[in-house]
């Protein structure tokens, strides 16, 4: 479809306002209904429909297979080390008091933040490996 | 003036509206037909979505209804472009 | 009360007309595209029974990425069902016999926003619901059991959802991203073309 | 004050449900793929729009929320007026090079 001048312009201008929609839903997933698998899906999503409109191989000199496999272990790796650090600083694994010593209550907002980004760095990237992989 | 049985109401139609199409993406002789009729559902669902939230009273709800908006459209382009070209990348 | 309840029938019917025409047709594509628009509509569905998280995962999910998935499938199994007009009568016996259970068995459920059915009246979800939920573990990591003073947490994020998922049940959600984890790790052993 | 809102919320509502029902006949109705395109793509931007204001002058009743809410549905219109005419743009490109035959009348040109 790279031929399609129309299709091109408005995947251009729609493409920040998916990411910045899908940050916003794993950012805001403690608020309203989202989190980080929803989110994840909808930032795959962006980088899908560029794939669409420009061709795979464009897709993958904006985000190579490379790094999408290493952001793919990250993800999985941030929420680990997150259950890590509370273990080593003296709490349960995953006790999000860890996060915030003086008042234990307050801590799980910010385990909250960190487990959505790895876990919607994960989705995101698996879906895009399905997107590349598939594609053929 | 209830507007509580009027967004209900307009719930209703859309509904209607959308068995309509419905028909047509069952039926419809060739696959554009098809992938039209799922772009107007697409686009009926944001509209119910949106009054589901005020029907319920709740219109916060709202993210869902813009993220069907953007769905949709990715959609579209993916089934349009497997169309086309037989492949997707 | 009647208001969700006659949208929910009528949201019901059309399900159940688009899941038969999906499983009918005989063209694959063709099935794709209204297995798309039964995403649509379950997440209509979804959205009227007041479940944001699930109707936000089925649009995002259901209409975008497995309609990928979908296509991608076909272009690598072509796109006609193999004819097969026997019926084969085991199956159907079998279908039905466990549709009938099922039915049978709804007949127990909980009425639909019921304040006393099992899910709505434990005791972990009346904490979630109130958002009163004992944090269990002090500076020490021990227990300290039922209501204390300061061990409770008042003010947990409002999304009880997010919060049963990522603190409640943060040890099960680490595992479900694994598992997402490992079907990236599939489709690159599997699929992934070796290019020169 | 609040009839106002009432009045005209309805009339807004009425009139997408109009435009709504009508692009839906027309899709079923029409004899070719072009012609129902046609009906469906600007009936249905047309009913978004207005059913969109016309939930959003119901939104001014929700206070901080309806603020929210009525952000939400502005952006709403907005994605909506990119991408609907974009899909249809491609949709009609895609069937025209299909070679999908328009609809003609018996034995005449037009």
């Amino acid at each position: 479809m790279k031929d399609q001048h129309i299709l091109r312009v408005a995947t251009k201008i729609m493409f920040p306002f998916i990411l910045v929609f899908g940050l916003y839903v794993i950012f805001h997933g403690d608020f309203s209904p989202g989190g980080g698998f929803q989110g994840g899906c909808v930032i795959a999503a962006a980088f899908i429909l560029y794939g669409l409109v420009y061709d795979a191989p464009a897709m993958r000199r904006i985000l190579p297979r490379g790094v999408s496999d290493t952001l793919m272990c990250l993800g999985v790796l941030v929420y680990v080390a997150a259950g890590a650090w509370s273990l080593l600083s003296g709490y349960r694994f995953l006790d999000w008091a860890a996060l915030s010593p003086a008042d234990p209550g307050s801590g799980e907002p910010w385990g909250m933040g960190v487990v959505e980004y790895g876990v919607g760095l994960t989705v995101a990237m698996v879906m895009i490996t399905l997107f590349n992989e598939v594609s053929g | 003036m209830n507007l509580h049985a009027v967004n209900l109401a307009a719930g209703c139609v859309v509904i209607l509206g959308i068995s309509l199409v419905l028909f047509r993406a069952i039926r419809g002789p060739t696959s554009y037909d098809r992938v039209l009729a799922m772009n107007v559902i697409g686009t009926k669902a944001v509209l119910l979505v949106a009054l589901i939230g005020f029907i319920t009273g709740r219109p916060e709800f709202l993210d869902i209804a813009l993220l069907y908006a953007v769905i949709n459209f990715v959609a579209t382009i993916a089934i349009l472009k497997f169309v086309e070209y037989r492949r997707l990348g | 009360m009647t208001d969700y309840v006659l949208l929910d029938v009528l949201l019901l019917a059309l399900l159940t007309i688009t899941a038969v025409a999906a499983v009918a047709m005989r063209n694959l594509f063709a099935s794709t595209v209204i297995l798309s628009i039964y995403s649509f509509l379950m997440a209509c569905v979804w959205s009227n029974m007041d479940s944001q998280d699930v109707a936000l995962t089925e649009a995002a999910v259901g209409a975008g990425v497995s309609t990928i998935l979908l296509l991608g499938t076909i272009l690598l199994v072509g796109s006609r069902e193999k004819p097969e007009r026997a019926v084969h009568w085991p199956a159907l016996l079998a279908v039905t016999a466990v549709g009938a259970a099922l039915l049978y068995g709804t007949a127990d459920m909980p009425r639909f926003g019921d304040p006393q059915s099992p899910a709505n009246s434990s005791r972990v979800s009346k904490g979630y619901i109130l958002q009163d939920v004992p944090k269990v573990a002090d500076a020490a990591g021990h227990h300290t059991g039922p209501r204390s003073e300061g061990n409770y947490f008042h003010d947990h994020v409002p999304n009880m959802v997010t919060a049963v998922i990522v603190s409640y049940r943060a040890y099960d959600t680490m595992f479900e991203t694994v598992v997402i984890f490992i079907a990236g790790l599939g489709l690159i052993l599997f699929l992934r073309r070796r290019t020169s | 004050m609040t009839h106002w809102i009432d009045w005209t919320s309805t009339a807004l509502l009425l009139l997408g449900s109009f435009v709504l029902l009508s692009g839906a006949v027309g899709l079923i109705r029409f004899p070719d793929f072009y012609s129902r395109l046609h009906a469906a793509g600007k009936n249905d931007s047309l009913a978004l729009i207005l059913f969109m204001i016309g939930l959003l002058l119901q939104s001014f009743r929700y206070g901080t929320v309806g603020l929210s809410a009525g952000i939400r549905l502005v952006l709403i219109v907005a994605f909506i007026l990119v991408t609907s005419p974009v899909a249809t743009h491609a949709l009609s490109r895609a069937a025209w090079i299909d070679r999908v035959q328009p609809w003609r009348r018996e034995g005449t040109n037009d």
